[in-house]
């Protein structure tokens, strides 16, 4: 399994703070190809989205990251902390 | 717990107290000859409106690793002493505490450096977001700043 | 009274409180983003020797005006709500505190480069003068610094 | 009269942290020249030291300095506070 993270305004428009998935997926891009077939609101916050930020195993990552069994992946908006 | 891996990184809800977080920080480092603290507060304005709350959100894990790595890096680059980084999460309000950066060292270039740059890193790569509550009870979440990714790449080396 | 012509220039003998000397600088000014406060510490080593005592005289009258003036001119520069300045004089010992400058603003960036200003010209213009007990008893004179002065000049406008 | 005062290592020098003196001299210049006539150790702190500072009304001053009657004029080394 891998485990997905949602946060902030991502979380709110997605409806969904984390879930689990199948670890079927090579890398973080064909994870969000399979969520982005969900819908609509899902393609414009995850795929759409030019502000989308990628952490892989607490990790700052982008799309190109592989990902496997076990790993925590997480989707999120630009930082406003401080 | 995740204090005990960095004992230098503390998020939490409560309030903390600049003088004893300070003093802590220094105790056992005693050839110290400068401290620069940085406290950022809840502004009762942004964007033009009138905020009432102020409350933030993190991602448990990745902020403390990401603030560990912030820190270092400055040990890294500057001569310090010891550093602290104090974030809270949670609701606040206009005037509280929200984040306390303080580094010591012997002398106060490096010290003031050090917490310039901790806090331009933690800016834009810490993972918090804040969401305000406007006095009609409207609520957003606050964008990112364009000027704190350009206070960022002042820091890039070559 | 001194105090009372500038009421954000402190010289005293007794110790100050980091919290409550920011709060009290930060009181009435709500629109406050960023304090950025310098504390300025007895080192137990200078120039490789051990130090016991370190003894601070200065010239009552023109310090707190040059002080003044000197955080006037901070002001100026920067977008600053309030500042601080309190210089300790008499004995003090290795690890206490000597000097506070805190400045409040609404952006950090000010509030840093407004503290580190003061700092480095309090160094260089304000009439104060250290003296070193060793643990023999030997008294000197602390040297005034090139490096001081050179971190006043990087102030300079054109 | 003219106030003069001696601070840090100046004062435990000439041994004397302050005096009055009539007020005789034009400038801080001739000043320093009536003074450095009281000997070696006078000539060698307040003529031939690169490092003296001077300070007239609580200003930063110098040898050109014009003063006056009820002046206040304070001779001290480089400041080392902070």
């Amino acid at each position: 399994m891998v485990k997905i993270l949602y946060f902030a305004s991502f979380r709110e428009q997605l409806g969904k703070a984390d879930e689990q998935l199948p670890a079927d997926y090579d890398s973080v891009e064909s994870l969000l190809q399979s969520l982005a077939d969900r819908g609509e609101v899902w393609q414009q916050a995850l795929v759409n989205n030019p502000n989308l930020q990628i952490a892989v195993n607490h990790d700052v990552a982008d799309r190109a990251t592989p990902i496997e069994a076990g790993d925590e992946v997480a989707f999120f908006p630009p930082v406003t902390g401080g | 717990m995740m204090e005990q891996a960095f004992p230098q990184i503390k998020i939490q809800t409560e309030d903390f107290d600049l003088s004893q977080e300070v003093a802590a920080m220094r105790a056992g480092h005693k050839d110290i000859g400068a401290v620069v603290a940085f406290v950022g507060t809840v502004r009762d304005i942004n964007e033009g409106d009138e905020v009432s709350i102020l409350e933030l959100e993190h991602y448990p894990g990745m902020t403390e690793k990401a603030l560990e790595k912030i820190r270092q890096e400055a040990h890294q680059r500057w001569s310090l002493e010891n550093s602290l980084i104090i974030h809270r999460i949670g609701k606040m309000y206009p005037t509280d505490q929200i984040v306390l950066v303080a580094v010591a060292s012997r002398h106060r270039e490096n010290a003031f450096y050090a917490a310039h740059f901790i806090m331009d890193y933690l800016k834009t790569n810490a993972p918090f977001w804040k969401k305000e509550t406007l006095p009609h009870g409207e609520e957003r979440w606050v964008d990112a700043r364009v000027s704190d990714q350009e206070a960022e790449k002042r820091w890039a080396t070559a």
